[in-house]
């Protein structure tokens, strides 16, 4: 089948992640949507490699899963100890600084 | 295409390699970014084997060492003519060295040294059970006013983690500038983004607003890199190449365009622009310009005043350098049709930065805003398109952190109760209470508003010039009027200082160690001495304005 | 010779200089230092009149030219003196009466402390007025004119203490300023016509210029001498100068200062003989005030506006022989001489009255005064006669030569004017008979003043009673003198003269006026001298009543220049306050409050924030792709 | 000094200095005077002592804890830097470097105007202090504003010349080496013009002057508006003029009708004011009028007048705000409301006053006169109606001063006033000078006016204007 429609996959995938940064109020889930985000870069440049018939996509994917796990590492630090000073993983909780 | 083509594709793809070439990498023109990393894991090591009581110093020599002997290295290598001459791109295309890249590495380099003397700063808070503190928590995983908290303040414990962070940061700030294809770009934007998000967590006093400000920089941060990385996608899948070079070569079509198995199914330009776009908005979103500058005040308020600093100084330096060389090497062919965007761009944030930050009450988010305006002034320089054009943001970038990182510095100085007295009112009258403090303070206002013989001048005039000669006069006359904006609030803290009665509960001024003396000096030199006597600066500057294609 | 024009001017100078910064320690000696210093400039002003004397009529003219005032590019002002006969009258007649009132201040002043500053701006004004006769260009006379206005203002406003007196010496200088508007830009406009602004060579190229241009600047001197002389419509301040001590009122504001619109006019003569219009409208004002003067001196009870509004309506007779040209130049100057001296005379009988009487100068508490103070009286009355032109006294000869002309100028406009002075000169004897029937006839009519203190009229001491003497001499031999000593040729070479042909013999002339005169004389015995004199005023007519408010004059000029000015400035404070600055305020409150606003957006909310970024995302890619489309 | 080695009939700029300073902005550290620097240099020099000596004691420090903060030195020591700001200003011939200066000054004049307050406000002290900052701000945001719109205009000026040198720039255009286009020159001008008019002020741009003025301490008020608001005059006269000849020329009119506007409302409004230093503010902005009208007439009696003008108005203000000064400070108010009758305990000092207010309205005999005329003629020389309008302002000028000094001089002694003491030493040895200046140019300006002559002639060739020719020796022609 024709791989574009992997992009449009990808396309998809990256704006279903990002409505739910835009919409989701837990901080995991925002940040599971980033995931979904980044792997929907994986996605396209995987794509785009085999289109290209260059492996350089297929590389950087795997650059991407590097850096995500990386950030899953920062991201749930930070997280996590915000939940256990407020007690709660509510981004919109988390506005004491604000105009 | 038909399924056949891509079938053949495929196998093409998948024949065995006979050989893969080692790769090449030229470690001396490097050895600024080794030596910084180089540095950073040695520091991890630090905190993993020296005892607590001795890693504070270690720490602080190592970092100091280890930065010095970065700035060593990148003067030699400027000396050795990889500025001009030499100029060329190392590590497989993965990085070039050049002159912007060497200025910028110099600058964020220094720029790293003095906001590490702030990092290193004991002397603001009282001793705490005996043992002296710095402005980072005790112990940031411990709940804030939990009993371990309390266990690990009477212990003494002191984050020192903080300084491997920063060099891990520092090393990614230099690669960022540096980085000639857009892996390297994006590997480079993580690295020191991570740290930068850790770092803002780890707050000694209001510690809740430390990990709030963490919470919104980490996750809009990781948002806006989605952003990027799918730019990046997009750019690769348009050009078959992340290389910068060979995506310049595709766009000014020097070779064969897109294979045609895109050239069908999408227009791809619409890849090459969207593509083009997202990366760009990464890149704004670092550099903080509006629409993508919210998270700023937050972040600059939340944060430990130190990182505060070093945030606004080096990040700025970092990600307009990253922002130059992708406009001018990868996308010179584009410049018709990002030229408009960006003037937009530069139009909203020169004037959302400076009317917003009038009616700013604290002091850190104002000087946010102000960053932001300044954001808008690097941007019309950007935008000249013209060699005076970089060799004048270069010249505003190095001007600017330093008045940053001072300004920042003197914040960490007037405390109260509560640390830091970061509200507007409890400066009332400092110029009488300490003179000293207040008069530093206002230069380094008047440097920000732009006022002749401070280095603020000097950079504004740069820029604008540059501007104008690109044709940019509206943008000048924009920028003119937002500067005369701001000039309302710098001078509103000026008269806030000096002209009116200072509160019966004002703040006490700390006296600083030689360490902070030192950045606040260091600050206020700088200043002037670009203010009066800019030339060598700015000769610097332009010799440093070509970039390697 | 020409050195001592300076020097001329020099030694009032020095007096003032030295009186002025002198200091408390000249208190004693400096009255006296003063008035030697106004007699030397007498005794030299002799000096040059006798070298004069001995010259031919031609070569008269002296100049002394000190130094370069003013050089800037084609415009050189000169520190230049002229000396030429017509200077030369008022310098002795400035001198010689000054002198004599500086004498009569001695006693007037005596019990002043602060006599020596009087005396420093007595000298002041000698030296302005003799820079102003004596300049040499527009400019320079400029320089005096606004001499003597600062020292008019000064001897004004001596009495600073009462608010009257201040607010008359303001007023004086304010409304003289809108005539020295008229000739500044006399002089602009000489100065673009001619490019130059000194008498010789103005005068000489009048006849290039367009008539337009003269009869602009002919107006505009006309407008000056107003200011300085008094005339309709600027006269409002010479009333009120009255505040000034009696002296001042004698010295300036009767003998010589207001004579200076007279001089200026006759100066420019060749101006005026080409612009016939602007001598039209001089004569007119001359006529106006005539009457105006005459008929406010017919209504006062105070003794010193009396005179003053008679100064006015004789100034108004001056005027408007200038304004005849040729055929009336001469005797202009030749009334405003005896008009010198007589009223000098009187207003210093007046302040000889007022010595005796507590300084009351309200008429109607006169009375029978001829009995204790005799010379007073002798010498007023002498004065009296001289201004209602009784046949052989000065004032005979000069106001019967201006009617005389005034009748010459033939045409409709002649028999006007010959018509309005005879009127004048029957007005001028009723409110002189008056004034003398007042004040030194009929029963007493004292009060005491406001201390309580009956006033007991006496002599005045000799310092006081010679100078008024010495005046009422000439105030009766004046004109006789330069009726038969030829006036008319000493003035001739620089003023011109023409016989004017009158319609109607001068014998016929002579004859109305003494006629008028007898009758004017006659009405005020019926009106005064019989019956009792009210102390109370009586309602009086309408006439009476508006003439006693100087003809509401006042009332228009406070009600539209006071009242008006008042509210126009208050409102532009207003302007400027919440207009100017508000503009520039409100564009600050507005940056403010939109800064207020977007403030707002950020709302602490990261998901706000991440649709603001989102959002911006969006834009940047339409922008960008849009760019590729257009 | 100066005066010294400067000699009125030689080159048009003397005693130039050049040193390359930013290479890469093209500026230079080109210094140069002409005849109108030099009068102006010379009337700085001549005041600043006087200024000084008068403000001997207004920066003492106060008892009270309020005001405990007032570094007598720091008061000098900005007072000196200001003036070496101004008379560097007077001679750049570099634009960039008239710019920085330009800019520069204001700082230290605003701590002079915020930090050093008129003891004599209304209010209480808090009152003050905000008032007092509210008119430095004012001041400064004004002057700033308009800086910044020139910098605009100074970067397209380099835009289009390539260099900053006024000299050369001038040449170029003389020699038409250096083609302008009309628009762009006309942006320029008004960048530069605006500045300068902010600076002046010129109405409506005026209204930081009376707060400014009323707020600072007396020398400082001196200091401002007789010798910081000279630059703007005298930058019209130098750059306005020099750089855009053409497109002065064509703005002209609107200039000459601000200018007039400002003589006659500045008198107006000063008649309506209640405070003794706001009036002699206003009376300020009357006179500016009449410089800038002098200056846009372009013609040497015009141009001349103009440049005696900033002397003369710098003295006379200079005289009669001091003595101003001494009144108040003694009776700690600025109300002309409060004083009555003061001639009479005080004469030396209503003496004093008198003059300096007899000079502001211009009498002859006194210095303001002579530049007063020439404008007035030089104007009327181009525009006979503009200079009818400006005649009206000697009427009002005398209303103003005459009023204010009846009222506060004059009447009856108020009691409060009762005790005034007269001059002392140190104040009179402050006025008397001035008021010898005065009466001396006033009598016998020519040495002024040969230094300023030349000057005046090289810029009337910049514009290429010619004085017009009296009317009938044209037509004899």
């Amino acid at each position: 089948m024709n791989p574009v429609n992997y992009l449009y996959l990808a396309a998809l995938l990256f704006t279903i992640g990002a409505a739910g940064v835009l919409i989701r109020r837990n901080a995991i889930v925002v940040f599971m949507c980033v995931e979904l985000m980044l792997n929907a870069c994986n996605l396209a440049f995987v794509t785009f490699s085999r289109m290209h018939g260059n492996l350089d996509g297929q590389i950087i994917a795997f650059f991407t899963m590097v850096v995500a796990a990386a950030e899953v590492v920062v991201g749930l630090a930070i997280i996590v100890s915000v939940f256990r000073a407020r007690h709660s993983a509510s981004v919109d909780d988390a506005s004491l600084m604000k105009l | 295409m038909s399924s056949m083509a891509v079938h053949s594709m495929w196998t093409t793809a998948a024949e065995p390699i006979a050989k893969i070439p080692a790769p090449h990498i030229e470690y001396t023109q490097l050895s600024p970014v080794l030596i910084v990393l180089g540095a950073a894991i040695v520091s991890v090591l630090v905190e993993a084997f020296v005892p607590r009581k001795g890693r504070y110093h270690s720490q602080v020599f190592l970092s100091v060492a280890a930065l010095a002997a970065a700035f060593a290295a990148v003067v030699g290598l400027a000396a050795g003519g990889y500025g001009s001459t030499k100029a060329h791109i190392a590590a497989m295309g993965a990085i070039a060295v050049d002159g912007p890249a060497l200025f910028l590495q110099g600058t964020i380099v220094l720029a790293s040294i003095v906001a590490v003397f702030t990092f290193a700063e004991r002397r603001l808070d009282p001793a705490d059970h005996g043992h002296k503190v710095d402005s980072f928590a005790a112990e940031a995983a411990a709940v804030p006013g939990s009993d371990q908290e309390k266990a690990a303040v009477k212990a003494g414990f002191t984050t020192t983690e903080v300084f491997p962070l920063a060099l891990f940061a520092i090393a990614g700030m230099l690669v960022f500038p540096a980085a000639n294809d857009l892996l390297t770009l994006f590997v480079a934007l993580e690295v020191f983004s991570l740290p930068l998000y850790l770092l803002c967590a780890v707050a000694r006093r209001k510690r809740l607003m430390s990990q709030e400000a963490a919470v919104k920089y980490f996750l809009l941060g990781a948002f806006s890199s989605a952003f990027l990385l799918f730019g990046i996608a997009l750019l690769y899948g348009y050009a078959g190449s992340v290389s910068y070079a060979t995506i310049a070569r595709v766009v000014d079509g020097s070779i064969g365009s897109v294979d045609p198995a895109l050239a069908d199914t999408m227009g791809n330009d619409a890849l090459l622009l969207i593509g083009f776009a997202m990366v760009l908005m990464g890149l704004l979103f670092k550099v903080g310009a509006v629409p993508f500058h919210m998270w700023t005040p937050d972040v600059y308020q939340g944060a430990p005043t130190p990182v505060t600093g070093f945030m606004a100084a080096a990040t700025k330096v970092a990600a307009f350098g990253a922002l130059l060389r992708l406009l001018y090497v990868v996308l010179p062919g584009l410049t018709w049709d990002w030229r408009p965007v960006m003037w937009g761009v530069a139009i909203v944030t020169m004037l959302g930065g400076a009317v917003v930050a009038i009616t700013q009450t604290d002091i850190k988010r104002l000087l946010a805003y102000s960053s932001i305006a300044h954001a808008g002034f690097l941007l019309a320089g950007v935008i000249a398109a013209t060699p005076s054009g970089i060799s004048s943001v270069l010249f505003y970038l190095g001007a600017y952190s330093f008045v940053t990182i001072g300004a920042f510095a003197v914040v960490t100085l007037v405390r109260d109760a509560g640390g830091e007295a970061t509200h507007l009112s409890k400066w009332a009258g400092l110029g009488r209470r300490s003179p000293l403090v207040a008069a530093v303070f206002a230069v380094f206002l008047l440097a920000f508003a732009g006022i002749p013989l401070t280095s603020g001048f000097s950079g504004k005039f740069a820029v604008f010039k540059a501007a104008a000669d690109g044709g940019a006069g509206a943008l000048v006359v924009v920028g003119v009027i937002s500067s005369a904006i701001a000039a309302f609030f710098y001078v509103r803290v000026i008269v806030l200082m000096f002209f009116s009665e200072p509160k019966a509960d004002g703040p006490t001024v700390a006296v600083p160690s030689v360490l902070t003396s030192l950045t606040i000096t260091a600050g206020v030199v700088v200043t002037l001495v670009l203010g009066v006597a800019p030339q060598y600066f700015l000769d610097l500057a332009n010799q440093a304005s070509v970039f390697v294609r | 010779m020409e050195n001592l024009i300076a020097l001329l001017i020099g030694a009032p100078l020095l007096g003032a200089a030295v009186l002025l910064l002198g200091g408390r320690r000249l208190d004693r000696t400096g009255h006296w230092l003063g008035t030697l210093l106004a007699a030397a400039s007498f005794v030299i002003a002799l000096v040059l009149f006798v070298d004069m004397l001995g010259k031919g009529a031609e070569d008269r003219a002296l100049h002394q030219t000190l130094f370069t005032w003013i050089p800037v590019g084609t415009f050189q002002a000169d520190m230049a003196f002229q000396l030429d006969q017509l200077s030369m009258t008022f310098v002795l007649l400035i001198t010689g009466v000054g002198t004599l009132i500086h004498v009569y201040s001695i006693g007037y002043m005596e019990h002043d402390e602060r006599r020596r500053r009087f005396f420093g701006y007595l000298n002041l004004f000698v030296a302005a007025m003799l820079l102003l006769v004596l300049a040499d260009n527009y400019l320079l006379l400029y320089f005096g004119w606004e001499g003597v206005g600062l020292a008019s203002y000064l001897l004004i406003g001596f009495w600073q203490h009462k608010p009257s007196a201040a607010t008359a010496a303001k007023k004086a200088f304010i409304v003289n300023r809108v005539g020295d508007m008229g000739l500044s830009i006399a002089i602009m406009l000489m100065f673009t016509t001619f490019g130059t602004f000194a008498f010789g060579r103005v005068l000489e190229a009048s006849d290039q210029a367009s008539e337009g241009k003269l009869t602009a600047i002919g107006l505009m001197l006309l407008l000056a001498a107003c200011g300085k002389s008094a005339q309709v419509p600027l006269q409002s301040w010479l009333g009120d100068a009255m505040e000034g001590p009696t002296p001042v009122s004698a010295l300036i504001h009767a003998a010589t200062m207001v004579t200076a619109g007279v001089y200026l006019i006759v100066r420019s003569a060749d101006i005026f003989n080409a612009a016939p219009d602007a001598q039209l409208v001089v004569t007119v004002v001359g006529a106006v005030t005539l009457l105006f003067g005459a008929i406010v001196g017919c209504a006062k009870d105070d003794i010193k506006k009396a005179l003053a509004g008679s100064t006015m309506s004789q100034i108004g007779y001056m005027i408007l022989a200038a304004g005849l040209g040729p055929i009336g130049y001469v005797f202009a100057i030749m009334h405003l001489v005896t008009h010198g001296f007589f009223k000098a005379g009187l207003f210093l009988g007046a302040g000889s009255v007022m010595h005796g009487m507590n300084d009351e100068v309200d008429m109607r508490k006169y009375g029978g005064l001829r009995k204790y103070m005799p010379v007073t009286f002798v010498t007023f009355g002498l004065g009296y006669l001289a201004i209602i032109g009784f046949p052989g006294l000065s004032g005979f000869f000069s106001k019967d030569k201006i009617i005389e002309a005034a009748f010459a100028k033939g045409g409709t406009e002649g028999w006007i004017l010959g018509a309005v002075t005879l009127l004048g000169a029957a007005i001028t004897a009723y409110y002189m008979t008056r004034v003398m029937l007042m004040t030194f006839f009929g029963e007493k009519r004292w009060q005491p003043d406001a201390e309580g203190h009956e006033p007991h009229p006496h002599e005045s001491p000799k310092s006081m009673v010679i100078p008024m003497i010495l005046l009422a001499v000439g105030s009766v031999g004046g004109g006789a003198v330069f009726e038969f000593s030829g006036f008319v040729e000493w003035l001739e070479p620089v003023t011109g003269f023409e016989h004017g042909h009158a319609p109607i013999s001068a014998a016929a002339v002579t004859a109305a006026t003494v006629a008028v005169m007898v009758i004017g004389v006659g009405l005020a015995y019926l009106q005064y001298g019989r019956g009792p004199v009210p102390v109370v005023a009586p309602r009086g007519s309408l006439l009476t009543r508006a003439a006693r408010r100087d003809l509401l004059q006042d009332d228009f000029n406070h009600a539209v220049f006071v009242t008006g000015g008042t509210h126009l400035t208050r409102s532009l404070v207003y302007v400027d306050h919440s207009l100017v600055d508000g503009v520039v305020n409100g564009t600050a409150a507005a940056v403010g409050g939109l800064s207020g606003r977007l403030r707002k957006l950020q709302n602490g909310y990261a998901r706000t924030y991440a649709v603001s970024m989102f959002g911006g995302t969006a834009v940047l890619i339409a922008a960008t792709l849009l760019m590729r489309a257009v | 000094m100066v005066f010294a080695r400067f000699e009125p009939g030689g080159d048009r700029y003397q005693l130039v200095e050049n040193h390359a300073w930013i290479k890469d902005f093209g500026v230079r550290y080109e210094l140069g005077v002409d005849g109108i620097g030099v009068a102006l240099i010379g009337l700085t020099a001549l005041l600043i002592p006087f200024i000084v000596l008068a403000g001997w004691h207004d920066a003492d420090p106060l008892e009270t804890a309020s005001k405990r903060w007032r570094p007598t030195q720091g008061f000098f020591a900005l007072i000196l830097m200001v003036e070496a700001m101004v008379i560097l200003s007077f001679e750049a011939t570099d634009v960039f470097l008239f710019y920085i200066l330009f800019e520069a000054m204001l700082i230290p004049m605003y701590f002079l105007i915020g930090g050093f307050g008129d003891r004599a406000h209304s209010g209480s002290d808090e009152n003050a202090a905000a008032q007092r900052s509210y008119a430095a701000v004012k001041f400064l945001l004004y002057n700033l504003v308009g800086g910044l719109i020139m910098l605009a205009a100074v970067i397209g000026l380099y835009v289009v010349a390539g260099n900053f040198s006024l000299t050369e720039i001038v040449e170029a255009r003389a020699n038409g080496s250096l083609e302008m286009a009309t628009s762009t020159e006309r942006w320029l001008f008004l960048g530069f013009f605006f500045a300068f008019a902010v600076k002046a002020p010129l109405w409506p741009l005026h209204t930081w002057l009376p707060n400014a003025m009323g707020e600072a301490t007396t020398p400082v008020a001196v200091l401002i508006t007789a010798v910081v608001d000279k630059v703007g005059t005298f930058a019209m006269l130098r750059f306005c003029l020099g750089l855009f000849p053409e497109a002065s020329k064509w703005a002209t009119p609107a200039i000459v009708v601000l200018a007039l506007i400002s003589i006659v409302y500045g008198a107006l409004v000063a008649v309506g004011q209640r405070d003794i230093k706001r009036l002699v503010a206003y009376a300020s902005i009357s006179h500016f009028g009449f410089i800038i009208l002098g200056i846009f007439a372009m013609t040497t009696q015009g141009q001349s007048g103009a440049t005696l003008y900033m002397v003369n108005h710098g003295v006379s203000t200079a005289a009669l705000m001091l003595v101003a000064g001494f009144l108040i400070s003694r009776r700690g108010s600025r109300l002309i409301a409060d004083y009555g009758g003061v001639q009479k305990v005080a004469p030396v000092l209503a003496g004093t006053f008198l003059i300096g207010g007899l000079a502001t309205l211009s009498l002859p005999g006194l210095a303001p006169f002579v530049s007063e005329f020439l404008v007035l003629v030089g104007t009327f020389a181009r525009y006979p109606v503009a200079g009818i309008v400006a005649t009206t302002g000697i009427v009002l000028a005398a209303l103003y001063t005459l009023v204010l000094y009846q009222r506060t001089m004059t009447g009856p002694v108020k009691e409060e006033v009762r005790a005034l003491p007269d001059l002392r030493a140190r104040e009179l040895l402050v006025v008397a000078p001035l008021i010898a200046v005065l009466i001396f140019l006033g009598v016998f300006p020519k040495p002024l006016t040969d230094v300023v002559d030349p000057a005046v002639r090289h810029t009337m060739s910049d514009v290429q204007q010619k004085d017009p020719q009296p009317q009938n020796v044209e037509a004899a022609k």
